[in-house]
């Protein structure tokens, strides 16, 4: 037999190896440095990511298929690139003083983000449902970790089982999804699916419609949606904050880009069939995360509540099925990417070892003590409830112009209400920052060059976006050309 | 000039930002001036933008600048931009300028406050956003403008968060403008998806080609807008917040929730006179609700006590005749009003506050009287804001309040009979709290009366300019010699409405002149004589107001005295005092009182209020039920999981 | 020769004993062998399907399906060790202290 | 019945039997060796299905590995059985098992009819059987396959480095 190898295109991987091989150096690195300071690691690592960003960016403009159709490194895998490349980014410019601060500096938390962003990356390039399915696991096993990754901490420790254990849970499912899809296609590239859908005679297969069911939950299950988002709340409040900052939005972005992928381009012949449930679901995931939000006291499990409220907004530009509703996720997501690591970069600034300061008690008479802080925080707060100029307003419009646009017209309708439903908590934190005396003393904010830098590109970001989004708009619709 | 209209709402933003990122290293008095200072450019610039505006011929008075593409999503272009045209034009003049005689008025009154700082940082973040609302030249960014006015607001109204109430205020005034907020929303999607572009300009262009008059979704649209400016502009059912909103500073309720935000819904509706006089159904709506706030916030304004309260459902009852007069399609008149309003009330506004400054925060009128000695020129400007608003010849507030009754009179008696109604009432209400608040005898406390004392003149003065403004403001608007109306004439473009005495139609025109074809063609061929009887009769209205208030709260102290004695004298009766005490009270005062007590009571409390705390009641309710479903037992999720894939695969199955 | 609908209905009733399973043992370790026996099960669908369907495919996923699983029971029964060292349980319905 | 047919339910009989077990078991080392026994059979079915690579990892990775490592946790965390009392969530069991069953008979009576529409591939019995079923996944692995079998490198690597940085007791 002949090994005919396939054509190895070693740059279409560019970031992924960047990022593998900083990934190891980090390792490598971190066993001489000296206990508890380990911030070299963390700086390699984000010498790793500027460089992932870099070769992205050399990539753009220029979809190639490589591996034997394993991969598509399209201009939609390079933008979620570097979404996941500034999420993971500003989460370590987050971790350096917490972990610092939490006595938990080691080398290997930055090693695995860094394999969790390329896992992400395969996510999004994936074009055979394996090279996704392995790209979800890589991601998920350093989540897992990472989560639970304060060992002494309870909050931690259950956070990672309740993961670990749900999120193995719906993989099996995903997985079996696959083998359905598998058997009902006789393949599991994604562009195969495609095509032979358009030439299938019969789109009624039940083990079609079945596997297609149950990647939606697989998906479903990592964007958080309803009835798959039980995870999220608990999960997001016992992680440690900048993991849960990253997990918002990296896990979220990915798991979007893959869902979209496999969706809207590959499924593309059975969009008739999965739109409705999209729709319900998509109704259900915004009501319900805005609904439980009011009630909520802790700030991370708050956020938690809200990030399954933006799923639900994002998967309104999946039901929209266009191209304008696909670059509205896209942008939405860059959009999200900035103000949501902010906020958790504020929690993360406002807190202490042994006095973490999560109730919404403890923002009250903030501003009068912090002024900047609570400024940085009012911009993000405002950006999450989409009120203009900033990034979140600009998504917000964009995805329910496109509902509209495709014909959805309730589906924008049920979400504007509910983003007006989601001003009130997030309104809440600003009216507790200004409008309360503080109820607690608290010894001060110790301020560090890395999580300043953080919320500096965090706010520009926010603020730029939501104030000249042209070119991020032009840039998103480039990203989904090849689709539709 | 007109290029550099950006810097009208940049000026304030520059103060805004001064002030709130270096205000705690200034003085107090940098920090006034720089308020101040910025308000009086953008002022400044808007004048000169006006007389450029004036050197071109009326047909082109309409000028874009547009400065960057905001959003481009497909082929919807939103850009940042700036319409310049009479109707901004004159918000923008009205804006500027109020905005500043209230800066000033507001270092003198807020000087010893130690959120001075704040106020002038939330006031000029204020006036930079109702500019951006006034200036825009398309939905988005009108809407970026409405947010942050609300915004601003609701900061302002809970100014001092101390105290609960205030607090309170703040978030009802949230929740209930969210409300109108969702509507402007839902419109403008629609404009888009109609449309495909939200830009004025555009929008009406095709509007008036492209669809008949009496459209469904034009209708859609309108109504729409129509909630969105219900919310802002506090009329039925969305009014309830603005009484409420009188907890904050009163130089705020001057500016905000009485001469400039709460117009803003007027503003709006005028801007797309193009797209209602496509939709009867939605101008008569406009013109029914304007009417009916009109009269019932002006019958609860006759027993209030409370003297900021009386101001309040004056203001709402005053926004309710400018929406009357949108309604009936007199749209410039609505303006002028609203102009001739902004100076009326931000004057009386202040005046009180002004009196509230003498009476260390007293609001009640029933401890108040007499003062008339001890604050002569708060006096002095506050009947001349009274006269301008019972409508009074030859203050402002007749001309304006004439035109919309002479144009809701030749659409409908009916309306013109309850607008005259409330004019009734207004001018009652008006000089009862003039008389009960200057004249008469003293019921001040003893303690506070030793302190009484006219203001500083650095809050005088800011009475003074507006007093002048209400008392000849008026004579830009003169009706019925021919070209006197410049008022009119000078927005005639953007309202479409003809010129007066001139067949001149414009393009906007044109629809409009279709839909209400045979109305105006009365309009203008109407004798002479009828509108001056008109005018006579609303002149008489008023001081038929006058005249009662006056006898019941200046004559009637004595009256029943005198009566009695009489009536001892020829008939020995003197249980007939208090018959005629009790007709009176049976007849006149108390039904008003109990009838306007009941509106209060129930209508105001039990529907409005619980139906807006009810739904965030409801939510809240909501909220703590279904997060019990997060029990923290991971099986459960697993179940939930579980639960959502057998709902997929049965739909997929059985669908 | 069995039909292939045999393994695929074995397969299914092998996963849905996972799924029970997962749902009502109290012990985590228990509980993520539950989670083994679905993957098995999934397994199971994918030889029979690949032996159908002429490719070897399915075989390969397999492969890619155990590695997954062993690095998951890697990390997976780490994270139990360390609940243990802290709260002396593995049993589940005594890990919840975050809720609501 | 042919003989292929009697292994096969005799092996199915044994997993179903075993993966009952596993579930109803009180002491999870038993649980365990159920489990075990489950992989084991599982092989076998592997075989009848001409896996013969996959039924030799099955027994050595799953049966091999992984299960000592699910034996050896259990024994070193000195579990005692799961106690009948303080049933928490009564509602939970009903509820859960009849959505499972719900389930089953849904995926059952997609999977019944036993027909695949999808493309047949290229590896036919004939053809494996020629090459021999190691060689040809080795084949496929190396070349099509390349990628995710990097990916799954990358992943064991993430995998070790979590595990230790979890359960070692000073970093």
């Amino acid at each position: 037999m002949d090994l005919v190898i396939p054509k190895i295109d070693v740059v279409s991987l560019g970031p992924e190896l960047i990022l593998s091989i900083a990934a190891i150096f980090v390792l490598l690195v971190s066993v001489f440095l000296p206990k508890g300071r380990k911030d070299p690691a963390a700086y390699l690592s984000l010498l790793g990511i500027f460089f992932a960003f870099v070769s992205s960016i050399f990539l753009w403009g220029n979809p190639r298929y490589s591996f034997n159709n394993m991969i598509l490194v399209d201009n939609f895998a390079l933008f979620f690139n570097s979404i996941f490349l500034i999420a993971a980014g500003l989460s370590i410019l987050m971790s350096v003083n917490y972990l610092e601060e939490q006595e938990m500096s080691h080398g290997e938390f930055y090693a695995l983000i860094l394999f969790a962003t390329v896992g992400m990356m395969f996510m999004a390039a994936g074009s055979n449902l394996i090279t996704i399915f392995l790209g979800l696991e890589t991601m998920s096993i350093s989540i897992y970790v990472l989560a639970g990754f304060f060992r002494r901490s309870n909050k931690s420790n259950e956070s990672a089982l309740k993961y670990l254990l749900l999120g193995a849970f719906s993989s099996a499912f995903l997985l079996y999804g696959i083998a359905m899809m598998y058997g009902a296609t006789g393949t599991t590239d994604l562009k195969g699916i495609s095509e032979y859908l358009s030439k299938a005679a019969y789109l009624k297969d039940p083990m079609l419609l079945a596997g297609m069911g149950l990647l939606l939950v697989g998906f479903g299950f990592k964007i958080a949606s309803v009835p798959f988002h039980m995870w999220t709340p608990d999960v997001y409040e016992g992680a440690p904050t900048s993991i849960t900052a990253f997990m918002s939005v990296g896990v979220k972005a990915a798991a979007f880009a893959a869902f979209v992928r496999v969706f809207l381009y590959s499924l593309w012949n059975l969009q008739p069939d999965w739109n409705h449930v999209l729709w319900i679901l998509a109704v259900l995931t915004m009501t319900l995360g805005n609904v439980v939000a009011i009630s909520q006291n802790n700030i991370k499990r708050m956020l938690a509540y809200s990030s399954i409220a933006h799923a639900g907004y994002i998967m309104i530009g999946m039901v929209a099925s266009s191209e304008l509703g696909t670059s509205g996720i896209l942008f939405y997501m860059l959009a999200y990417a900035f103000m949501n690591l902010g906020a958790f970069g504020v929690i993360i600034l406002y807190g202490r070892k042994g006095e973490e300061n999560l109730d919404i008690n403890d923002y009250s008479g903030m501003g009068f003590k912090y002024p900047g802080l609570a400024l940085l925080m009012t911009v993000f707060m405002f950006s999450l409830a989409g009120i203009p100029p900033t990034a979140g307003f600009v998504g917000k419009f964009y995805i329910f112009s496109a509902a509209i646009k495709s014909g959805y017209i309730w589906l924008a309708i049920i979400g504007v209400m509910n983003s007006l439903v989601s001003v009130y908590y997030y309104l809440r934190i600003t009216v507790m920052m200004y409008m309360k005396e503080p109820v607690k003393e608290f010894a001060g904010l110790k301020w560090s060059p890395s999580m300043a830098i953080a919320l500096i590109i965090a706010v520009i970001g926010t603020l730029l976006i939501g104030i000249f989004p042209s070119p991020y708009l032009d840039l998103a619709r480039q990203s989904v050309q090849l689709f539709m | 000039m007109l290029d550099y209209v950006w810097l009208v709402p940049l000026f304030p933003i520059i103060g805004a930002i001064i002030n709130g990122i270096f205000g705690t290293k200034l003085s107090k008095k940098t920090v006034g001036v720089v308020a101040c200072g910025v308000i009086g450019l953008s002022f400044l610039v808007s004048v000169l933008v006006f007389f450029s505006l004036l050197q071109l011929p009326p047909e082109s008075r309409s000028f874009e600048k547009i400065i960057y593409t905001w959003i481009a999503a497909g082929d919807l272009k939103t850009t940042v931009g700036f319409l310049v045209d009479p109707l901004s034009m004159i918000m923008m003049l009205t804006v500027s300028g109020v905005s500043f005689l209230i800066h000033i008025y507001s270092v003198g009154y807020m000087h010893d406050d130690e959120g001075f700082k704040r106020y002038f940082t939330y006031l000029n973040l204020f006036v930079f956003s109702m500019l951006v609302l006034v200036c825009a030249n398309n939905f988005l960014m009108m809407f970026v403008g409405w947010e942050g006015v609300g915004l601003c607001s609701y900061l302002l109204i809970g100014f001092w968060y101390q105290r609960k109430e205030p607090a309170d205020a703040g978030k009802k005034a949230f929740v209930v403008n969210r409300i109108g907020d969702y509507g402007f929303l839902l419109a403008m999607m629609l404009i888009f998806v109609t449309f495909g572009t939200l830009n004025f300009k555009e929008v009406f262009n095709i509007a008036h080609y492209n669809f008949q008059v009496g459209s469904m979704v034009i209708t859609a649209i309108t109504l729409l807008l129509f909630v969105g400016a219900t919310g802002k502009s506090a009329q039925i059912p969305l009014y309830t917040w603005l009484p409420d909103a009188m907890e904050g500073p009163t130089p705020v309720s001057a500016l905000i929730h009485a001469a400039t935000m709460v117009t803003a819904g007027v503003y709006m509706v005028v801007r797309c006179n193009v797209l209602f006089t496509l939709a009867p159904i939605s101008l008569t709506v406009v013109a029914i609700i304007g009417v009916v706030t009109a009269v019932f916030t002006a019958s609860i304004a006759l027993a209030a006590n409370d003297i900021k309260r009386v101001l309040a459902y004056s203001t709402i009852s005053q926004l309710g005749y400018m929406f009357l007069a949108c309604g009936v399609g007199a749209f410039s008149a609505g303006i002028f009003h609203l102009m001739t309003h902004a100076f009326f009330k931000a004057l009386l506004f202040l005046g009180a506050g002004s009196v509230m400054h003498a009476m260390a925060g007293e609001l009640d009128m029933r401890k108040m009287g007499a003062l008339k000695s001890h604050m002569p020129r708060t006096y002095w400007t506050f009947l001349i804001a009274t006269l301008a608003i019972a409508g009074i010849f030859p203050f402002a507030g007749f001309f304006s309040k004439d035109e919309i009754l002479w144009n809701a009179f030749q659409k409908n008696t009916v309306l013109w009979v309850l607008g005259a109604g409330a004019a009734l009432m207004t001018a009652f209400y008006m000089f009862r709290a003039v008389f009960m608040t200057f004249h008469g005898e003293s019921r001040v406390d003893e303690e506070v009366a030793k302190h009484l004392h006219e203001s500083p003149s650095v809050m005088t003065s800011p009475l003074v300019v507006l007093a002048i403004l209400s008392a000849i403001g008026g004579f830009v608007g003169i009706p019925i010699i021919k070209g006197a109306n410049v008022f009119h004439d000078f927005l005639a473009p953007v309202t479409g409405e003809h010129l007066a005495g001139s067949a001149k139609v414009t393009l906007t025109n044109l629809a409009y002149a279709s839909s209400t074809a045979v109305s105006s063609g009365e309009a203008v061929h109407h004798p002479v004589g009828l509108e001056v009887l008109m005018m006579a009769i609303s002149l008489a209205i008023a001081l038929g107001g006058l005249g009662l208030a006056y006898y019941m709260y200046i004559k009637n102290p004595s009256l029943p005295k005198r009566l009695a004695e009489k009536f001892k004298l020829l008939y020995h009766l003197i249980c007939n005092k208090y018959f005629v005490d009790e007709i009176y009270d049976f007849l006149f005062v108390n039904p008003i009182k109990r009838g306007s007590e009941i509106l209060w009571t129930f209508f105001d409390v039990r529907v409005v209020d619980g139906m807006v705390n009810g739904s965030g009641r409801f939510v809240e309710f909501g909220s703590s039920v279904l997060k019990r479903i997060q029990t923290g037992y991971v099986q459960n999720y697993a179940l939930s999981i579980l639960v959502g894939i057998g709902a997929i695969i049965a739909y997929f199955l059985f669908m | 020769m069995i039909p292939l609908s045999y393994y695929l209905i074995l397969s299914a009733v092998l996963f849905t004993v996972g799924v029970i399973g997962v749902l009502v043992r109290r012990n985590a370790i228990v509980i993520f062998m539950s989670i083994e026996l679905m993957l098995n099960a999934v397994n199971l669908s994918f030889v029979a399907i690949s032996k159908h369907l002429d490719s070897l495919d399915g075989q390969i996923f397999v492969l890619f399906v155990m590695t997954v699983a062993a690095a998951e029971v890697a990390v997976g029964l780490a994270i139990i060790i360390n609940l243990f060292r802290n709260k002396e349980t593995v049993n589940v319905d005594e890990i919840n202290i975050m809720k609501w | 019945m042919t003989v292929t047919g009697f292994f096969f339910f005799s092996i199915a009989a044994v997993v179903l039997i075993s993966a009952i077990l596993v579930v109803v078991l009180r002491n999870p080392v038993h649980s365990a060796l159920s489990l075990v026994l489950t992989f084991f059979s599982l092989a076998g079915l592997y075989i009848l299905l001409n896996a013969q690579f996959i039924a030799a990892i099955q027994v050595i990775v799953y049966a091999g590995a992984i299960m000592v490592l699910f034996l050896f946790v259990i024994m070193l965390l000195n579990l005692d059985k799961e106690k009948r009392v303080g049933e928490k969530h009564p509602l939970q069991k009903a509820f859960g098992i009849a959505i499972a069953v719900f389930l089953l008979v849904a995926l059952g009576s997609i999977v019944a009819a036993g027909v695949l529409y999808g493309n047949k591939g290229i590896h036919t019995e004939a053809r494996v059987s020629a090459i021999g079923n190691t060689k040809a996944i080795a084949g496929l692995l190396f070349t099509d396959w390349v990628l995710p079998f990097e990916i799954a490198s990358i992943l064991l690597l993430a995998a070790i480095v979590g595990a230790i940085v979890l359960s070692k007791k000073e970093l």
